[in-house]
């Protein structure tokens, strides 16, 4: 076996170790790399920059700690956003294990942002059933969630004044890791009306763009990287613009392995190929 | 780079940190191999995730949902209120908290939790199971019809519309005005969506003009699919760092200077 | 008077709606005369889906290699239609386990899913025959938490060593997480999602992977069923129709007409 | 009976949830709450099926340690820590919330936290290696495959503008715009005829449902 050969199959727990050691440097001791903002990010923001009326902001966290690292960034980003311009948020969650971190984060606004609970930002707990809680609180919030998340009232929150219906916020803003997405574009936007934007892993970000390009959505924030981009817009470099360095490494590290693989493959053995991809189609044939 | 001290043993606070690291390498050393540690923290997971959803479930929907509203169905009941119990006001209109109506749900539920009762009445599951997807699938016709066909379909003519002045127009869109480049992309978009859609025809052979258009449309598929990849490995790798962020800053005590 | 709820002021249909209930109408429509077509025993054409032509190939390597086979339905609900899919996939996989007498082991996220599948087993060994070698104890619930019935899904396959994995319906995140570890561990991998964000996954690291509708096609091809092959053909004829009516809304919008335009927006 | 009950009802609640979407129902109290008491109830169902795999599961391993496999230790683990963790959050819950619960918070952020963030993050290794197997120029479809992942990888990250930069590309021809323009227009276009094939398919099959043709929910259909 030459070393060609060897390229194309390397064992996969090397690959592991070199990705471990490559993101952990720069985590150790960041680079510094500049960081570029998008459109969908820009339309976001400047979208709630643009809400006069102080209508709340439904803010659904709909994302549990495995996603986090993530969504938590445009989380805070947008609250900080939101709280500044004086807009009221308010937080739900379709996701059964959302809780506990947007209880971290609620806290996080009060002591970081001195935000009031009840009148500056609200959360209201979690609710079972997707698609049925949509539509229930476009026929009444309180009704969907007739107590906050801390045992209130949801009717009696200050926040809630004038503010009867899903139909009455400025903007639904989902932070997704699944395809509740979908759900809050079909029901809050589309058959109540309501502007839609999306905070969503950069897994389920792509599907999404459908939905920006056909004006279904006002803005599009993907992965810890539009997390980045939302915090530098807000002028507060946080935890995501921190880890965008460990993410340029992280992909030079695939990348190399990709030139490995390829190498391996066309100056090995006959193109030799340790893959064994039936699905490409022209395989499959 | 200053070393700070390693989380505390001894208070609440620090003994989270010190179980919560030691389940993250549990996991970490799946990477390795199978192993026992593994083995403890999959099974581990599985119960207090069991646990977790248990308590959400009944606090969050069960209690203030069902339990909430049969007790005050109930209640109005032994004060001889028909109507309030059964959820209506005086006139007879149906008002929006269900109290005794609540029942149907019970009963569905209970038919749900007869499998492990008896064999013989379990079928009646099927009642629940009919009515929860019944009322699924009512939902989801319309809505897919037109979420996910129809404003699709207008999707992808989108663009053509706003860049010409008359459909912009009567259509209420905002028109552009389109560069060159902007023409093509909207054609690529169109020619896109409309080769892969033709690859899903599944009822004529793969021949003639079809083929080539299915074979368009497998590079389209590719194209986004390697896209989709290229874009999640940021994700990915993001939910890496916050795991490293939390075993050096809030475990070892490391801080950035 | 228990009647005033009946009572409505303003207009009782939504404005702009006509189109969808239109297209509804007319799918339930092509669906229904489909239906009594393929009954009547019409031959309906299916062209080839080349994951599913592999599940006979697949199912006998693990039978040669003394191997179970691993079934994951999916991550979602009964009442995602991905599960269907998958459910109708599963019967007819089954059906040909029990010919090979293997071992098939189907873990699951949704209880109501798992007993389901525990009748849809049963009917499937009972038509191979064979309902006496039908285990179970293989068809469990694991947990509803995403992770932690990953977690337990990779346990088993490193533990279990399946030679063949399926897996069919719908996925979320954990696609790769199953399909990387079920390609570690040397298996045969058949996937199939409509999840548009995990399809690139599986194509990466699975042997085979039926691409959104294909899935929802697999039960039809494999079975041939007419229930099935009905609203197969429907919706091919339905697709036909949409495909003319963008390229007829192509060529009117550039004339400076929208009124294709608009009738996708009802 | 066994059959025609499951199917009688399907049919109702579909029809009426399909029907009540074109209904003006701010208008029209009735379907307005009916429609509202149906969501009600499927959202309460929930709670009902997580009992019965909650109670699936806890029988499946007391047996594992009735027949004394091996493992029972493992099955020890998850009946434990199940019924701690439910006892912590159903008794240990003062007032009406479980929010002011301390000590379930605390398993939450120290136990559930770590393990579902940490197994979640071992995509960062797997997308790794699987870009590493799968993405070799091995034939068209391949190579478009690897090209789009590479340039997205590298556009989408800081050190792309800095790539660009030192290759001297600029303005549309950056990484990061070509990047952009591949999840733009060949991406959408092809999410876009996805969707819409299921679209369909999801339509279709609720269809099959409500009458009556597509019984798979029902187990054998028999």
């Amino acid at each position: 076996m030459n070393i060609w050969d060897k390229l194309s199959s390397i064992d996969r727990r090397w690959i592991f170790l070199a990705m471990a050691i490559f993101v952990s440097w720069p985590v150790l001791k960041p680079l510094g790399l500049p960081v570029t903002t998008t459109k969908e990010v820009e339309s976001l923001y400047s979208f709630i920059d643009e809400i006069e009326d102080k209508k709340p902001i439904i803010l659904a966290l709909d994302y549990g700690p495995s996603t986090a690292p993530e969504l938590t960034p445009m989380a805070k980003a947008v609250i900080r956003h939101a709280i500044s311009k004086g807009i009221p948020v308010v937080g739900v969650s379709l996701a059964p294990d959302a809780p506990g971190v947007a209880n971290d984060i609620w806290k996080w606004a009060q002591e970081e942002l001195g935000a009031v609970p009840g009148e500056d930002i609200a959360y209201l707990g979690y609710k079972a059933g997707t698609t049925n809680v949509i539509l229930q609180m476009g026929q009444g919030i309180s009704k969907a969630f007739p107590k906050d998340y801390y045992g209130n009232s949801t009717d009696d929150l200050p926040i809630m004044e004038g503010f009867q219906s899903l139909k009455d916020a400025s903007l639904v803003l989902g932070l997704e890791a699944t395809a509740i997405m979908d759900l809050w574009i079909q029901y809050a936007g589309d058959q109540m009306g309501v502007p839609v934007a999306g905070g969503m892993t950069a897994v389920s970000a792509p599907e999404a763009y459908v939905f920006y390009q056909s004006g279904q959505i006002v803005g599009l924030m993907g992965g810890m990287k539009g997390g980045a981009e939302y915090e530098l817009l807000v002028g507060a470099p946080g935890n995501a613009v921190q880890g965008m360095d460990a993410q340029s490494l992280g992909h030079i590290v695939i990348i190399v392995f990709i030139i490995f693989g390829n190498l391996g493959f066309f100056l090995g053995k006959k193109g030799q190929d340790v893959s064994r991809l039936k699905s490409l189609r022209g395989d499959q044939k | 780079m200053i070393l700070n001290l390693i989380a505390p043993f001894n208070t609440t606070e620090g003994l989270g940190i010190w179980i919560a690291a030691f389940l993250t390498l549990c996991i970490f050393s799946f990477l390795y191999k199978d192993n026992p540690f593994y083995k403890f923290a999959e099974h581990l997971f599985v119960g207090v995730s069991s646990g977790y959803y248990i308590s959400i479930y009944y606090w969050n929907t069960l209690k203030p949902n069902m339990i909430d509203e049969l007790t005050k169905g109930f209640t109005a009941l032994g004060k001889g209120d028909m109507q309030k119990a059964f959820g209506l006001d005086e006139s007879g209109a149906v008002m929006a908290e269900p109290h005794l109506r609540m029942l149907v749900p019970l009963m569905l539920g209970i038919f749900i939790l007869l499998i492990f009762i008896s064999r013989k009445n379990a079928w009646l599951s099927r009642i629940s199971f009919a009515w929860y997807i019944g009322v699924a699938s009512g939902i989801a016709i319309p809505t897919a019809m037109s979420t996910r066909v129809l404003l699709q379909a207008q999707g992808s003519i989108r663009d053509f519309c706003s860049y010409n002045a008359d459909c912009a127009v009567s259509a209420g869109l905002e028109p552009q005005v389109a560069t060159t480049a902007l023409w093509i992309n909207a054609f690529l978009l169109l020619i896109g969506t409309l080769s892969a859609l033709a690859y899903f025809f599944f009822s004529l052979p793969s021949k003639g003009a079809l083929k080539v258009m299915n074979k368009v449309g497998i590079y389209f598929l590719m194209i986004s699919f390697g896209a989709s990849f290229g874009y999640t490995v940021m994700a990915r790798i993001s939910l890496l760092i916050g795991r490293l962020q939390f075993l050096f800053y809030d475990w070892l005590g490391i801080t950035i200077s | 008077m228990i009647f005033n709820f009946l009572i409505s002021s303003d207009a009782f249909f939504k404005a702009d709606h006509e189109v969808t209930l239109i297209a509804c109408l007319l799918f339930m429509g092509a669906i229904l005369y489909t239906l009594a077509k393929a009954r009547r025993g019409a031959d309906l054409y299916i062209r080839s889906i080349p994951g599913l032509d592999a599940v006979n190939e697949a199912i006998g390597r693990a039978t040669e290699m003394g191997k179970p086979i691993l079934y994951c339905p999916g991550l979602s609900s009964a009442a995602d239609v991905a599960t269907l899919a998958s459910l109708n996939i599963l019967g007819r996989v089954a059906q040909r386990v029990a010919n090979y007498e293997s071992r098939l082991i189907v873990p699951h996220r949704d209880p109501i899913v798992m007993t389901v599948a525990k009748e849809t087993l049963k009917d499937a060994y009972l038509q191979a025959g064979k309902p006496e070698i039908l285990n179970e104890e293989d068809n469990f619930f694991i947990t509803e938490d995403q992770f932690g019935y990953t977690a337990a899904v990779n346990g088993i396959m490193v533990r279990e060593r399946p030679a063949t994995v399926f897996l069919q319906g719908m996925f979320f995140a954990e696609s790769l997480l199953l399909a990387e570890t079920g390609n570690s561990i040397g298996a045969i991998q058949i996937a199939g999602t409509d999840a548009v964000h995990q399809l690139p996954f599986f194509v990466a690291s699975c042997d085979y992977t039926l691409i959104g509708e294909e899935l929802y096609a697999a039960g039809a091809y494999l079975s041939k069923a007419p229930d099935l092959m009905s609203s197969l053909k429907a919706a091919d004829l339905i697709k036909g129709i949409l495909w003319v009516l963008i390229v007829v809304g192509l060529v009117l919008t550039l004339l400076g007409n929208a009124s294709i335009f608009e009738v996708f927006g009802k | 009976m066994k059959t025609k009950l499951p199917v009688t009802i399907a049919f109702l609640t579909g029809i009426f949830m399909a029907f009540a979407y074109f209904v003006e129902r701010d208008n029209v109290a009735w379907v307005r709450i009916l429609y509202e008491e149906l969501n009600q109830n499927n959202i309460v169902l929930a709670v009902f099926v997580l009992f019965l795999g909650v109670g699936t599961l806890l029988i499946r391993h007391a047996k594992k340690i009735r027949d004394r496999n091996s493992d029972s230790i493992y099955s020890w683990v998850v009946i434990v820590s199940t019924l701690a963790v439910a006892y912590i959050g159903l008794f240990q819950t003062t007032g009406e919330s479980i929010g002011a619960n301390e000590n379930f918070q605390w398993i939450f952020n120290n136990f559930q936290v770590p393990l579902s963030a940490t197994m979640f993050s071992l995509l960062a290794f797997f997308v790794a290696s699987a870009a590493y197997r799968a993405f070799r120029a091995r034939n068209t479809e391949a190579t478009l495959l690897l090209i789009a992942a590479a340039i997205v990888m590298i556009g989408r990250v800081p050190i792309g503008a800095v790539i660009s930069d030192g290759l001297n590309l600029t303005g549309s021809f950056s990484l990061p715009a070509i990047a952009e323009w591949i999840l733009d227009i060949p991406n959408t276009a092809a999410k876009r005829a996805i969707t819409i094939g299921i679209g369909l398919g999801m339509t279709a099959t609720a269809i099959k449902i409500i009458f009556g043709i597509e019984r798979t929910y029902m187990g054998s259909g028999k």
